[in-house]
Protein backbone atom coordinates (compact mmCIF):
# COMPACT_ATOMS: atom_id res chain seq x y z
CA UNK A 1 0.00 0.00 0.00
CA UNK A 2 0.99 3.75 -0.65
CA UNK A 3 0.58 6.72 1.92
CA UNK A 4 1.67 9.64 1.21
CA UNK A 5 3.22 11.94 4.50
CA UNK A 6 3.71 15.89 4.86
CA UNK A 7 5.34 17.75 7.48
CA UNK A 8 4.96 21.07 8.14
CA UNK A 9 6.31 24.56 9.43
CA UNK A 10 9.28 23.60 11.94
CA UNK A 11 9.13 20.16 10.98
CA UNK A 12 9.33 20.46 7.76
CA UNK A 13 12.43 22.18 8.39
CA UNK A 14 14.13 19.84 10.89
CA UNK A 15 13.40 16.78 8.85
CA UNK A 16 14.50 18.48 5.37
CA UNK A 17 11.66 17.94 3.48
CA UNK A 18 7.80 18.83 2.97
CA UNK A 19 6.53 15.48 1.42
CA UNK A 20 7.47 11.92 1.66
CA UNK A 21 5.30 8.73 -0.31
CA UNK A 22 5.75 5.05 1.53
CA UNK A 23 5.36 1.94 -0.05
CA UNK A 24 4.17 -0.67 2.86
CA UNK A 25 3.64 -4.20 2.35
CA UNK A 26 1.56 -4.46 5.47
CA UNK A 27 -0.91 -2.46 7.97
CA UNK A 28 0.70 0.66 9.74
CA UNK A 29 -0.12 3.13 12.75
CA UNK A 30 0.54 6.78 12.14
CA UNK A 31 3.91 6.32 14.57
CA UNK A 32 5.16 3.48 12.54
CA UNK A 33 4.38 5.93 9.69
CA UNK A 34 6.26 8.69 11.30
CA UNK A 35 9.62 5.71 11.77
CA UNK A 36 9.49 4.92 8.46
CA UNK A 37 9.14 8.36 6.95
CA UNK A 38 11.90 9.75 9.19
CA UNK A 39 14.38 7.07 9.38
CA UNK A 40 13.17 6.51 12.82
CA UNK A 41 13.60 10.20 14.28
CA UNK A 42 12.07 10.20 17.60
CA UNK A 43 8.47 11.39 17.59
CA UNK A 44 8.40 15.19 18.98
CA UNK A 45 6.34 15.39 22.29
CA UNK A 46 3.80 17.75 21.33
CA UNK A 47 3.98 16.70 17.37
CA UNK A 48 0.22 16.95 15.91
CA UNK A 49 -1.03 14.57 13.66
CA UNK A 50 -3.74 13.71 10.59
CA UNK A 51 -4.62 11.67 9.06
CA UNK A 52 -6.46 12.49 5.64
CA UNK A 53 -7.24 16.23 7.02
CA UNK A 54 -8.15 15.05 10.50
CA UNK A 55 -6.76 15.09 13.39
CA UNK A 56 -5.63 11.51 14.94
CA UNK A 57 -3.24 10.00 17.34
CA UNK A 58 -0.34 8.14 16.81
CA UNK A 59 -2.14 4.75 17.33
CA UNK A 60 -4.30 5.10 14.45
CA UNK A 61 -4.14 2.79 11.77
CA UNK A 62 -3.29 4.11 8.50
CA UNK A 63 -5.01 2.66 5.17
CA UNK A 64 -4.18 2.20 1.47
CA UNK A 65 -3.72 5.61 -0.07
CA UNK A 66 -4.29 7.85 3.17
CA UNK A 67 -2.29 11.29 3.74
CA UNK A 68 -0.87 11.33 6.83
CA UNK A 69 0.84 14.67 8.42
CA UNK A 70 2.43 15.30 11.26
CA UNK A 71 3.36 19.23 12.24
CA UNK A 72 4.07 21.01 15.25
CA UNK A 73 1.82 23.38 17.37
CA UNK A 74 -0.70 25.59 15.36
CA UNK A 75 -0.05 29.11 16.09
CA UNK A 76 -2.71 30.86 13.39
CA UNK A 77 -4.85 34.06 14.19
CA UNK B 1 -21.90 30.47 6.81
CA UNK B 2 -18.33 30.97 4.86
CA UNK B 3 -14.65 30.64 5.47
CA UNK B 4 -11.66 31.64 3.00
CA UNK B 5 -7.99 31.68 3.36
CA UNK B 6 -6.44 34.98 1.56
CA UNK B 7 -3.06 35.14 0.13
CA UNK B 8 -3.13 38.69 -0.67
CA UNK B 9 -3.82 41.27 2.53
CA UNK B 10 -7.80 42.57 2.59
CA UNK B 11 -9.29 45.68 4.45
CA UNK B 12 -11.07 43.46 7.42
CA UNK B 13 -14.35 46.23 7.54
CA UNK B 14 -14.50 46.59 3.88
CA UNK B 15 -14.82 43.02 3.72
CA UNK B 16 -17.21 42.63 6.46
CA UNK B 17 -19.51 45.48 4.81
CA UNK B 18 -19.76 43.79 1.81
CA UNK B 19 -20.29 40.23 3.13
CA UNK B 20 -23.40 42.17 5.36
CA UNK B 21 -24.79 43.28 2.50
CA UNK B 22 -24.49 40.38 0.34
CA UNK B 23 -26.07 38.49 3.37
CA UNK B 24 -29.84 40.42 2.54
CA UNK B 25 -30.73 39.59 5.80
CA UNK B 26 -31.35 43.21 6.71
CA UNK B 27 -33.65 43.96 9.60
CA UNK B 28 -33.07 40.35 10.95
CA UNK B 29 -29.46 40.66 12.75
CA UNK B 30 -29.62 42.63 16.10
CA UNK B 31 -26.08 41.54 16.94
CA UNK B 32 -22.84 41.44 15.12
CA UNK B 33 -19.42 40.37 17.04
CA UNK B 34 -16.64 40.98 15.37
CA UNK B 35 -13.00 39.99 15.86
CA UNK B 36 -10.26 41.00 14.06
CA UNK B 37 -6.77 40.01 14.80
CA UNK B 38 -3.81 42.15 13.58
CA UNK B 39 0.11 41.82 12.84
CA UNK B 40 1.92 43.18 15.90
CA UNK B 41 5.38 45.02 15.38
CA UNK B 42 6.44 43.39 18.91
CA UNK B 43 6.27 39.72 19.95
CA UNK B 44 8.00 38.52 23.03
CA UNK B 45 10.03 41.89 23.20
CA UNK B 46 11.59 41.65 19.83
CA UNK B 47 10.71 43.65 17.08
CA UNK B 48 9.04 41.97 13.81
CA UNK B 49 9.14 43.09 10.45
CA UNK B 50 7.29 40.46 8.64
CA UNK B 51 6.00 36.80 8.78
CA UNK B 52 5.31 34.03 6.64
CA UNK B 53 1.62 32.09 7.52
CA UNK B 54 2.52 28.74 6.67
CA UNK B 55 -0.93 26.43 6.35
CA UNK B 56 -2.42 23.12 5.19
CA UNK B 57 -3.84 23.08 2.13
CA UNK B 58 -7.27 21.20 2.23
CA UNK B 59 -7.29 20.70 5.83
CA UNK B 60 -7.02 24.29 7.26
CA UNK B 61 -10.00 25.15 5.02
CA UNK B 62 -12.01 21.58 6.39
CA UNK B 63 -10.91 22.84 9.37
CA UNK B 64 -12.40 26.59 9.23
CA UNK B 65 -15.91 25.49 7.53
CA UNK B 66 -16.12 22.49 10.35
CA UNK B 67 -16.16 24.73 13.04
CA UNK B 68 -18.35 27.36 11.45
CA UNK B 69 -20.99 24.34 11.15
CA UNK B 70 -20.34 23.39 15.28
CA UNK B 71 -20.61 27.13 16.09
CA UNK B 72 -23.94 27.65 13.60
CA UNK B 73 -25.35 24.15 15.00
CA UNK B 74 -24.60 25.22 19.20
CA UNK B 75 -25.97 29.02 18.62
CA UNK B 76 -28.53 30.62 17.01
CA UNK B 77 -26.86 32.36 14.47
CA UNK B 78 -28.05 34.09 11.26
CA UNK B 79 -24.15 33.86 9.15
CA UNK B 80 -21.30 33.94 9.92
CA UNK B 81 -17.31 34.93 8.16
CA UNK B 82 -13.91 33.75 8.28
CA UNK B 83 -10.99 34.94 6.42
CA UNK B 84 -7.84 34.02 7.81
CA UNK B 85 -4.30 35.35 5.31
CA UNK B 86 -1.52 33.35 4.62
CA UNK B 87 1.97 33.57 3.15
CA UNK B 88 3.57 37.04 3.45
CA UNK B 89 2.00 39.27 6.20
CA UNK B 90 3.52 42.73 7.34
CA UNK B 91 2.88 44.49 10.46
CA UNK B 92 -1.00 46.29 10.66
CA UNK B 93 -2.05 43.98 8.14
CA UNK B 94 -5.00 42.13 9.43
CA UNK B 95 -4.33 38.58 9.62
CA UNK B 96 -7.86 37.02 10.65
CA UNK B 97 -11.29 38.13 10.57
CA UNK B 98 -14.14 36.46 12.68
CA UNK B 99 -18.03 37.69 12.27
CA UNK B 100 -20.37 36.57 13.89
CA UNK B 101 -24.47 37.35 13.10
CA UNK B 102 -27.23 36.43 15.52
CA UNK B 103 -30.82 38.23 16.31
CA UNK B 104 -29.02 38.43 19.92
CA UNK B 105 -26.03 39.45 21.32
CA UNK B 106 -25.40 36.78 23.86
CA UNK B 107 -25.23 33.87 21.07
CA UNK B 108 -23.05 36.89 18.76
CA UNK B 109 -20.83 37.16 21.73
CA UNK B 110 -20.23 33.91 22.16
CA UNK B 111 -19.88 32.39 18.91
CA UNK B 112 -17.45 34.84 18.04
CA UNK B 113 -15.31 33.87 20.73
CA UNK B 114 -15.90 30.06 20.58
CA UNK B 115 -14.09 30.45 16.23
CA UNK B 116 -11.37 32.01 18.10
CA UNK B 117 -10.34 30.35 20.60
CA UNK B 118 -11.05 26.77 18.53
CA UNK B 119 -9.08 28.60 14.86
CA UNK B 120 -6.16 29.83 17.32
CA UNK B 121 -6.32 26.27 19.49
CA UNK B 122 -6.31 24.10 16.04
CA UNK B 123 -6.74 25.36 12.78
CA UNK B 124 -3.38 24.11 11.03
CA UNK B 125 -1.41 27.24 10.54
CA UNK B 126 2.17 28.25 11.16
CA UNK B 127 3.97 31.73 11.87
CA UNK B 128 7.45 32.31 10.99
CA UNK B 129 8.87 35.51 11.95
CA UNK B 130 11.41 37.89 10.77
CA UNK B 131 13.18 40.12 13.68
CA UNK B 132 16.07 42.16 14.10
CA UNK B 133 17.95 38.93 14.85
CA UNK B 134 16.88 36.49 12.15
CA UNK B 135 13.96 34.30 11.40
CA UNK B 136 12.04 32.25 13.94
CA UNK B 137 8.99 30.34 14.15
CA UNK B 138 6.21 31.14 16.61
CA UNK B 139 5.97 27.93 19.33
CA UNK B 140 2.72 28.52 21.05
CA UNK B 141 -0.48 30.55 21.26
CA UNK B 142 -1.42 31.64 24.45
CA UNK B 143 -4.94 30.68 25.53
CA UNK B 144 -7.81 32.96 25.48
CA UNK B 145 -9.48 32.10 28.52
CA UNK C 1 -10.75 56.62 24.08
CA UNK C 2 -14.11 57.85 23.24
CA UNK C 3 -17.80 57.87 23.49
CA UNK C 4 -20.38 59.45 21.53
CA UNK C 5 -24.14 59.95 21.04
CA UNK C 6 -25.05 60.17 17.60
CA UNK C 7 -28.56 62.17 16.49
CA UNK C 8 -27.94 60.79 12.51
CA UNK C 9 -27.41 57.16 10.95
CA UNK C 10 -24.07 56.06 11.04
CA UNK C 11 -21.92 52.98 9.38
CA UNK C 12 -19.94 51.26 12.20
CA UNK C 13 -17.58 49.49 10.00
CA UNK C 14 -16.68 53.02 8.35
CA UNK C 15 -16.64 54.79 11.24
CA UNK C 16 -14.58 52.10 12.98
CA UNK C 17 -11.75 52.12 10.12
CA UNK C 18 -11.53 56.03 10.27
CA UNK C 19 -11.26 55.99 14.48
CA UNK C 20 -8.51 53.31 14.03
CA UNK C 21 -6.91 55.00 11.16
CA UNK C 22 -6.61 58.15 13.71
CA UNK C 23 -5.73 56.32 16.49
CA UNK C 24 -1.89 55.90 15.09
CA UNK C 25 -1.26 52.73 16.85
CA UNK C 26 -0.64 50.79 13.76
CA UNK C 27 1.42 47.43 14.59
CA UNK C 28 0.34 47.84 18.37
CA UNK C 29 -2.62 46.17 18.51
CA UNK C 30 -2.81 42.18 17.77
CA UNK C 31 -6.42 42.46 18.74
CA UNK C 32 -9.90 44.21 18.12
CA UNK C 33 -13.02 43.16 19.21
CA UNK C 34 -16.18 45.06 18.07
CA UNK C 35 -19.55 44.48 18.58
CA UNK C 36 -22.67 46.21 16.29
CA UNK C 37 -26.51 46.68 17.45
CA UNK C 38 -28.75 46.95 14.93
CA UNK C 39 -32.47 47.42 14.69
CA UNK C 40 -34.57 44.42 13.98
CA UNK C 41 -37.75 44.55 12.20
CA UNK C 42 -39.35 41.98 14.46
CA UNK C 43 -39.56 41.94 18.15
CA UNK C 44 -41.75 39.87 20.39
CA UNK C 45 -43.36 38.55 17.55
CA UNK C 46 -44.44 41.74 16.65
CA UNK C 47 -43.35 43.72 13.37
CA UNK C 48 -41.79 47.11 14.00
CA UNK C 49 -41.51 49.50 11.06
CA UNK C 50 -39.31 52.40 13.70
CA UNK C 51 -38.54 53.44 17.19
CA UNK C 52 -37.68 56.55 19.03
CA UNK C 53 -34.52 56.21 21.02
CA UNK C 54 -34.25 58.35 24.23
CA UNK C 55 -31.72 59.10 26.43
CA UNK C 56 -30.47 61.66 29.13
CA UNK C 57 -28.41 64.26 28.01
CA UNK C 58 -26.04 64.50 30.56
CA UNK C 59 -25.69 61.24 32.72
CA UNK C 60 -25.88 58.80 29.59
CA UNK C 61 -22.36 60.51 28.36
CA UNK C 62 -21.18 60.43 31.75
CA UNK C 63 -22.21 56.40 32.08
CA UNK C 64 -20.26 56.24 29.01
CA UNK C 65 -16.93 57.74 29.95
CA UNK C 66 -17.46 56.04 33.22
CA UNK C 67 -17.32 52.28 32.28
CA UNK C 68 -15.17 53.01 29.23
CA UNK C 69 -12.56 53.66 32.31
CA UNK C 70 -13.52 51.15 33.81
CA UNK C 71 -12.78 48.73 31.02
CA UNK C 72 -9.51 51.01 30.45
CA UNK C 73 -8.38 50.58 34.23
CA UNK C 74 -9.46 47.15 34.44
CA UNK C 75 -7.90 45.55 30.89
CA UNK C 76 -4.78 46.10 29.44
CA UNK C 77 -6.37 48.42 26.41
CA UNK C 78 -5.28 50.35 24.03
CA UNK C 79 -8.07 52.03 22.80
CA UNK C 80 -12.22 52.00 22.71
CA UNK C 81 -15.06 53.68 21.12
CA UNK C 82 -19.02 53.54 22.17
CA UNK C 83 -21.23 55.43 19.99
CA UNK C 84 -24.87 55.21 20.39
CA UNK C 85 -27.77 56.32 18.36
CA UNK C 86 -30.63 58.32 19.67
CA UNK C 87 -33.72 59.60 17.82
CA UNK C 88 -35.88 58.41 15.57
CA UNK C 89 -34.05 54.90 14.15
CA UNK C 90 -34.89 52.28 11.03
CA UNK C 91 -34.69 48.68 11.08
CA UNK C 92 -31.46 47.96 9.97
CA UNK C 93 -29.97 51.28 11.37
CA UNK C 94 -27.28 50.38 13.63
CA UNK C 95 -28.06 51.66 17.38
CA UNK C 96 -24.82 50.96 19.27
CA UNK C 97 -21.06 50.21 18.28
CA UNK C 98 -18.82 49.39 20.45
CA UNK C 99 -14.72 48.63 19.61
CA UNK C 100 -11.57 47.53 21.86
CA UNK C 101 -8.13 47.66 20.49
CA UNK C 102 -5.57 45.33 22.77
CA UNK C 103 -2.50 43.59 22.16
CA UNK C 104 -4.02 40.42 23.15
CA UNK C 105 -7.78 38.72 22.71
CA UNK C 106 -8.18 37.64 25.57
CA UNK C 107 -8.57 41.91 27.08
CA UNK C 108 -10.39 42.67 24.07
CA UNK C 109 -12.80 40.14 23.57
CA UNK C 110 -13.60 40.82 27.64
CA UNK C 111 -13.72 44.28 27.49
CA UNK C 112 -15.87 44.96 25.02
CA UNK C 113 -18.13 42.16 26.49
CA UNK C 114 -18.30 43.99 30.08
CA UNK C 115 -18.91 47.46 27.74
CA UNK C 116 -21.89 45.86 26.05
CA UNK C 117 -23.48 44.25 29.60
CA UNK C 118 -22.92 47.28 31.72
CA UNK C 119 -24.26 49.83 28.52
CA UNK C 120 -27.56 47.65 28.11
CA UNK C 121 -27.90 46.95 31.92
CA UNK C 122 -27.31 50.56 33.00
CA UNK C 123 -27.23 53.46 30.26
CA UNK C 124 -30.43 55.65 30.19
CA UNK C 125 -31.57 55.08 26.99
CA UNK C 126 -35.30 54.04 26.28
CA UNK C 127 -36.39 52.77 23.17
CA UNK C 128 -39.98 53.38 22.27
CA UNK C 129 -41.41 50.79 19.17
CA UNK C 130 -43.85 51.84 16.39
CA UNK C 131 -45.42 48.79 15.13
CA UNK C 132 -48.35 47.56 13.19
CA UNK C 133 -50.40 47.80 16.62
CA UNK C 134 -49.12 50.98 17.85
CA UNK C 135 -46.65 52.38 19.97
CA UNK C 136 -45.66 50.52 22.90
CA UNK C 137 -42.42 50.83 25.35
CA UNK C 138 -39.65 48.44 25.05
CA UNK C 139 -40.07 47.12 28.87
CA UNK C 140 -36.46 45.26 29.59
CA UNK C 141 -33.39 44.43 27.94
CA UNK C 142 -32.58 40.67 28.31
CA UNK C 143 -29.36 39.87 29.97
CA UNK C 144 -26.50 38.58 28.16
CA UNK C 145 -25.10 36.28 29.91
CA UNK D 1 -33.88 75.27 48.64
CA UNK D 2 -34.77 74.72 45.06
CA UNK D 3 -34.29 70.88 43.65
CA UNK D 4 -34.79 70.12 39.66
CA UNK D 5 -36.69 66.96 38.71
CA UNK D 6 -37.26 64.87 35.62
CA UNK D 7 -38.99 62.12 34.56
CA UNK D 8 -38.24 60.30 31.50
CA UNK D 9 -39.61 57.37 28.61
CA UNK D 10 -42.48 55.98 29.99
CA UNK D 11 -42.76 57.52 33.88
CA UNK D 12 -42.74 60.80 32.12
CA UNK D 13 -45.76 60.24 29.91
CA UNK D 14 -47.23 58.54 32.65
CA UNK D 15 -46.63 61.80 34.83
CA UNK D 16 -47.51 63.87 31.97
CA UNK D 17 -44.45 66.01 32.15
CA UNK D 18 -40.80 66.05 32.06
CA UNK D 19 -39.48 68.15 34.26
CA UNK D 20 -40.61 69.97 37.97
CA UNK D 21 -38.91 72.23 40.02
CA UNK D 22 -39.33 71.92 44.10
CA UNK D 23 -38.89 74.40 46.84
CA UNK D 24 -38.39 73.12 49.84
CA UNK D 25 -37.96 74.15 53.29
CA UNK D 26 -36.52 71.02 54.65
CA UNK D 27 -34.15 68.36 53.58
CA UNK D 28 -35.38 65.88 51.65
CA UNK D 29 -35.13 62.37 50.66
CA UNK D 30 -35.04 61.24 47.04
CA UNK D 31 -37.88 59.39 47.86
CA UNK D 32 -39.57 62.55 49.53
CA UNK D 33 -38.62 64.34 46.16
CA UNK D 34 -40.76 61.51 44.17
CA UNK D 35 -43.49 62.36 46.64
CA UNK D 36 -43.51 65.96 46.59
CA UNK D 37 -42.91 66.28 42.49
CA UNK D 38 -45.74 63.58 41.63
CA UNK D 39 -48.94 64.80 44.42
CA UNK D 40 -47.53 61.16 46.55
CA UNK D 41 -48.22 58.85 43.58
CA UNK D 42 -47.03 55.37 44.15
CA UNK D 43 -43.01 55.24 43.75
CA UNK D 44 -42.85 52.31 40.96
CA UNK D 45 -40.67 49.12 42.42
CA UNK D 46 -38.43 49.03 39.56
CA UNK D 47 -38.08 52.50 39.11
CA UNK D 48 -34.55 54.11 38.93
CA UNK D 49 -33.29 57.25 40.73
CA UNK D 50 -30.45 59.85 39.98
CA UNK D 51 -29.14 62.11 41.82
CA UNK D 52 -26.76 64.45 39.64
CA UNK D 53 -26.88 62.24 37.51
CA UNK D 54 -25.25 59.56 39.08
CA UNK D 55 -27.68 56.49 40.25
CA UNK D 56 -28.57 56.48 43.64
CA UNK D 57 -31.38 54.84 45.91
CA UNK D 58 -34.45 56.37 47.31
CA UNK D 59 -32.99 57.46 51.13
CA UNK D 60 -30.36 59.51 49.66
CA UNK D 61 -30.72 62.82 50.90
CA UNK D 62 -31.07 65.48 48.00
CA UNK D 63 -29.07 69.02 48.47
CA UNK D 64 -30.21 72.39 47.31
CA UNK D 65 -29.43 73.02 43.47
CA UNK D 66 -29.62 68.66 42.98
CA UNK D 67 -30.58 67.36 39.74
CA UNK D 68 -33.03 64.69 41.12
CA UNK D 69 -34.50 62.07 37.80
CA UNK D 70 -36.78 59.24 37.42
CA UNK D 71 -36.56 56.58 35.38
CA UNK D 72 -37.94 53.07 34.51
CA UNK D 73 -35.58 50.06 33.63
CA UNK D 74 -33.35 50.82 30.76
CA UNK D 75 -33.31 49.46 27.27
CA UNK D 76 -30.38 51.02 25.07
CA UNK D 77 -27.97 49.13 23.19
Amino acid sequence: MTIEVKFFASLREQIGRSEARLAASEPLSVAEVWAQATDNAELPVNVLMARNMEYVDSATPVHDGDEVAFFPPVTGG
Amino acid sequence: MHSEIREQAFEPYAELLQYQQAMQAAGRYGATAVFVGSMRDLNEGESVTAMELEHYPGMTEKYLQRISQHAADHWNLLDSLILHRVGRVEPDDAIVLVAVWSAHRKDAFEASRYLMEELKSKAPFWKKEQTSEGERWVENNTAGY
